[in-house]
């Protein structure tokens, strides 16, 4: 007869349904938030029209491979707006919604996509890490991070996400442990879009969820709507409070849907169904936000107008700016390797700019 | 006789050999229906099932450490780093086991692997999706490291690689993987891992490189050539074991060497080239060993890094700096 | 009101109580099979024996660094016996126990840590993996192993143990999750002695339990009283029998404890307690089952002096051996690192040859 | 003047650093009250406690990362991993993100962090404990690889490492951790990153070296001493940045060069001094520059090892060859 020793549960959280309406009256004050809730809304259309636009840039030679977040805006836009400024905050390669709550101008974004690193000396908090290509590796960035904050004594927390593909990764898995042994003020979202370019998210294992990796750490676990963003946000600010305030770390998995190709470089025709695609299409975040907030009254057509306009302007003059930005120059490959550039290099410096010229 | 470009070259290669061995599968990030991201694994799934060919969780050390333990076990796993900024996590795995697992056991176990990535730069990648780190993996006893340059080599190097009973790194320079076809002989033949190509004979001066720079190092020969300096040109192909016979032979001919990599300068492999050449050919020299390299920098993004990759006029100041100076 | 879409929990198993009495009537078959289990409790003896001698060659100076498996004995027996010749073992530095079941001689595990890689060229089943140095990357060999059995239809198992501390490194959750995402016919062992050479298992993370690492990937996981036999075996058997039949692989972590230093290299006096070593002696494995072989009056003093007096010649023996066996030679270097020897290496053999003669 | 064996200088250094600097913080596994399997950490965690000096949970990965994000965010964690062959798993983090810090958010964030490790053999320790493979870390762009190889000089290099605002991987030659004690002053004075150390003068032939094998490199000029041969010993001491100009120097005098170290030779970084001078000194080269390293092999089990790590017998072998020929 075993003695049960340790019992765990995953909950999923969803106040919004697919359609807009709320599934019960137990929701956050956030539901009601109508400023805030506008406020949100504006950030996830305005990162959608960035993003359509960034996409075009590439396809005409304008930019680089890119990754779209089309389909994203609730969880990104929840992470982003839920953090303070001296929080910091740890993004992968898709999350621009999120850093453009944390102020990184469109311009800046697009620079350092269009393929130069000046982009990542960014005006959003100075602290913040900029774009992390290796999958996974983020998660123990922010949480030394967060044991920074932890060891001097700040009030501060780290927050990054994952994909469901990177969280097979084991530097997720030892971040989650180092959360756990360390008590670190740590927000790890992993944000499940069902893909990893084209690997399903049924390939990455066979777990009921994903949030449950948290449980190998004794972490809190939850799963949310990813496409609600009132769960999303809830989930964000409550995790984060319980960070800033002594109660460690969290674990929330965002179930979302990646509505286009994983980049520019991608075709997901290829590897996926068009019917599941246009599924989730009915589950998307912006029109459920925009359907609850028109049926609330609080939204309405000449708002979506006025906004679709000023986001338009907005991203036309960002990408005005940054077409406008001079290509980076030479010197700066070797400028930035160190503070005190070594004298080899800088002989090999010298050398760049006359063959380079 | 078919033509193709090196990418559908290594598909070939991978083809046939699951064809003729079934112990050989495919496993790697996108390696499935997607075919690659590169589409260096197109149509093997359709056409050996998801049993051989395997779309794995996104986890390099996972990959690399089943990997070991598969080919411990007698299968032959080509797997692959999906660009090689993300072998790193394999770095354990692959030294640590996988490179000595036939010397530790005495014999008793060994892991017949092939690992492949592709690498370098040129393509207007993001970060970590342009480096060559060759000169990593050439540093570790027990690994032979492989480098082809064109769609034949790759085909014949690739099958030896899948072939042979020791873990291979075989690295495809992604710059030329449709540079250019080439009519090649689907025959199953494969070419010796440890003879390097002489790609072009010449008397002045020994023009010495592998992979994507092999281009920019013919170009370099042709364009001498008009000034009337003949150029030898050797493809390197097999990184390690190196054939420094080869090379020897040549500079003992010509008197003078330039080794051009796109890989940093520091530590890279043309200095172990260049230090070969100090130790056997010092007498046969009339000149400086030259090394044209990538910069001891961080490979920059896609709008600086065609200044970073050497170009046909830095390899051409190098051999005019040195037929200047003897 | 969220919905709680997954629940978990991990069960602890004990049988034999600490001081050899049954715990319950509810016991395995094993209980009560009183060949198996003299045959079990001569494999922990025997190994003790040859423990503690392969400490005194160190000691000498006759062997090197050698991680005694004192306190271990019912883990390692367990695992070792549980298993079938075609199955495959990956083992670490510390489980000669488990090696002996498995057929490995005396002479050759000493031979192995005496500095010689002969050793590893062993007698145990041929396609085992020999002793795996770098913390936790044989969970991924058993994986591989697993999956390469999987591949090919046999109905074969991998088995494979990590530490309390092991279990914080990636590569053992990535196997949780390989295991989790290709079904594979694995059991993973995790040997919680408490202790990582000086670090505590309550510094590895704050988790309940390791065990519950294995809910990251959906898989069965169970604790065990990783010093009652009856427990082990039972939970190594059940195990491996479902994985065999393509029920996957379990996690099962067995609680012990490290009654020694870590290796012969260690003061564990220098960072731990005494009094909790003296207090983990009452608890240990062998005693345990002795007194309830005693207790049921299968065992007396005197099969245990005819025991003592058979592995100490066995040992004897084996020592004897191990010192009578030919240093390696230079040429064996070079002679296993590739099955075609590159020409220059060749060259290398030549010079080292006359260089170290 | 304390008299201090090398490991003990190691901890004076971390000491003196930590008391002078807040944001300087020990971490890796056993280096608290376990003071290090070496006793390098010993003491410190009795001195500045559990928050400065941290037992971290058993993964290279995660300490190497913490480390990065630690660093970024305005601390210096020295790291340890706790012996060179459990470095691997760090590698992703270091060259990935620690070495690129800086250049990637130009110079926004940076990672001002120490990874050390003790490396190379001699020790009878068992598999993977034994290698020096500080070749792959000279070969990435925007690390400092430094090596010490007698207490003072490692002092000054660590407490330089510490303070320098890139990372920097400590590599400490364990063979000789406690070889000889050394008087040093315990004041807080680093020595230069980027320098080579002259240890004895010569004009016969230079002997380029470092970490532990400078003990058979002084033993063989000893040796040779007494033969009339006089040879130039330089301890390289900061691997990258090379100072090929301290080298050139000297060859430019003794006109021959021999390199010794522990680390297998192809690729190592003998191979960058060699084609340094096959570059920069080949007129001044009177005799092959002749390499006296490990073999191509894994690093064998303790009752081979002596017969890997290059002895006195083969650098006098080495020397007596070049001087010979020329
Ligand atoms: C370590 C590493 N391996 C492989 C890649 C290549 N790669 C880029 S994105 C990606 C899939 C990531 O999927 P997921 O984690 O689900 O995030 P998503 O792209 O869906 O947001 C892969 C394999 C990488 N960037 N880093
Ligand atoms: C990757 C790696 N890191 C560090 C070490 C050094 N080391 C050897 S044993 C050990 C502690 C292991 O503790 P645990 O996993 O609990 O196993 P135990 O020794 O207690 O059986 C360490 C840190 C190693 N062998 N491999
Ligand atoms: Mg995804
Ligand atoms: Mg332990």
């Amino acid at each position: 007869m075993p003695a049960t020793i340790a019992s765990f549960k995953i909950d999923f959280y969803q106040f919004l349904a697919a359609d807009g309406r709320l599934i019960s009256d137990d929701v956050p004050p956030l539901a009601t938030d109508w400023e805030e809730l506008q406020s949100l809304y504006r950030l996830m259309v305005t990162t959608r029209i960035f993003d359509k636009k960034a996409v075009a840039l590439q396809r005409t030679g304008k930019m680089g491979t890119y990754a779209s977040s089309l389909g994203h805006e609730a969880a990104h836009i929840a992470m982003g707006s839920a953090m303070r400024p001296e929080d910091c905050y740890a993004p992968t390669y898709r999350e621009h919604g999120a850093q453009l709550c944390r102020g990184v101008t469109m311009p800046e974004i697009l620079r350092y996509w269009g393929g130069d690193e000046h982009g990542c000396d960014f005006s959003g908090p100075r602290h913040d890490f900029s774009w992390c290509i290796p999958i996974a590796t983020q998660c123990l960035h922010a949480a030394g991070a967060a044991l920074a904050f932890k060891l001097r004594g700040e009030q501060r927390v780290a927050v990054v996400q994952v994909g469901d593909g990177g969280s097979s990764k084991g530097d997720f898995l030892e971040a989650i442990n180092a959360a756990s042994a360390f008590q670190l003020p740590l927000v790890l979202v992993i944000i499940n879009n069902q893909w990893a370019i084209s690997v399903p998210r049924s390939k990455q294992n066979s777990a009921t969820t994903l949030a449950q990796k948290g449980i190998a750490g004794g972490l809190p676990s939850i799963q949310v709507d990813g496409n609600d963003i009132i769960a999303c946000r809830w989930a964000m600010e409550t995790a984060i409070e319980k960070a800033r305030t002594g109660g460690g770390a969290t674990v929330i998995e965002m179930l979302t849907y990646r509505l286009t190709d994983h980049t520019t470089a991608d075709d997901a025709r290829r590897y996926r169904d068009e019917q599941e695609v246009k599924n989730a299409w009915q589950t998307e975040p912006v029109k459920r936000l925009r359907n609850y907030l028109q049926a609330e009254g609080v939204w309405n057509d000449k708002k979506e107008l006025a906004l679709l306009e000023q986001a338009g302007v907005e991203v036309a003059q960002a990408v005005e700016e940054y077409l406008s930005m001079p290509d980076p120059d030479v010197a700066g490959m070797f400028d930035y390797m160190f503070e005190n550039t070594p004298a080899e290099l800088e002989a090999q410096r010298t050398q760049a700019l006359k063959e380079c010229n | 006789m078919t033509s193709v470009a090196m990418v559908e070259a290594v598909s070939l290669a991978m083809a046939w050999e699951m064809a003729s061995d079934d112990s050989v599968v495919v496993m790697g990030e996108d390696v499935g229906v997607n075919g690659g991201v590169f589409r260096a694994t197109s149509g093997l799934e359709a056409r050996f099932g998801d049993q051989r060919v395997i779309d794995t969780p996104l986890a390099e050390a996972m990959i690399a450490g089943l990997a070991v333990g598969m080919s411990a076990q007698g299968m032959k796993p080509v797997i692959e780093a999906q660009f090689m900024g993300f072998i790193y996590p394999m770095v354990e795995q692959i030294v640590c086991h996988a490179s000595r697992m036939r010397h530790r056991t005495r014999g008793r176990l060994s892991c017949p692997m092939v690992l492949r990535a592709p690498f370098g730069g040129g393509i207007h990648a993001p970060e970590l999706h342009s480096e060559s780190t060759e000169a990593i993996f050439a540093h570790i006893p027990g690994l032979r490291v492989v480098i082809p340059s064109s769609p034949a080599r790759a085909y014949g190097l690739l099958l030896a690689a899948i072939r042979d009973p020791d873990p291979v790194v075989f690295l495809e320079p992604k710059r030329i993987y449709r540079l250019n076809r080439e009519e090649i002989e689907d025959n199953g033949e494969d070419l010796p891992l440890d003879v390097c190509f002489v790609l072009r004979d010449g008397t002045d001066v020994t023009l010495v490189s592998w992979g994507s720079m092999i281009k920019e190092t013919l170009e370099s020969a042709d364009l001498l050539a008009t000034r009337g300096i003949s150029a030898e040109v050797i493809d390197v192909a097999t990184i390690s074991p190196l054939d420094m016979d080869t090379i020897i032979e040549s500079v003992e001919k010509t008197g003078r060497c330039i080794i051009i990599h796109e890989a940093a300068r520091m530590c890279g492999v043309g200095a172990e080239i260049a230090a070969g050449l100090a130790d056997s050919a010092i007498y046969a020299l009339h000149a400086p060993v030259k090394r044209v390299t990538g910069y001891d920098v961080i490979m920059p993004l896609q709008k600086m890094e065609m200044n970073y990759i050497p170009g046909v006029k830095r390899i051409l100041t190098a051999v005019e700096e040195i037929l200047e100076v003897s």
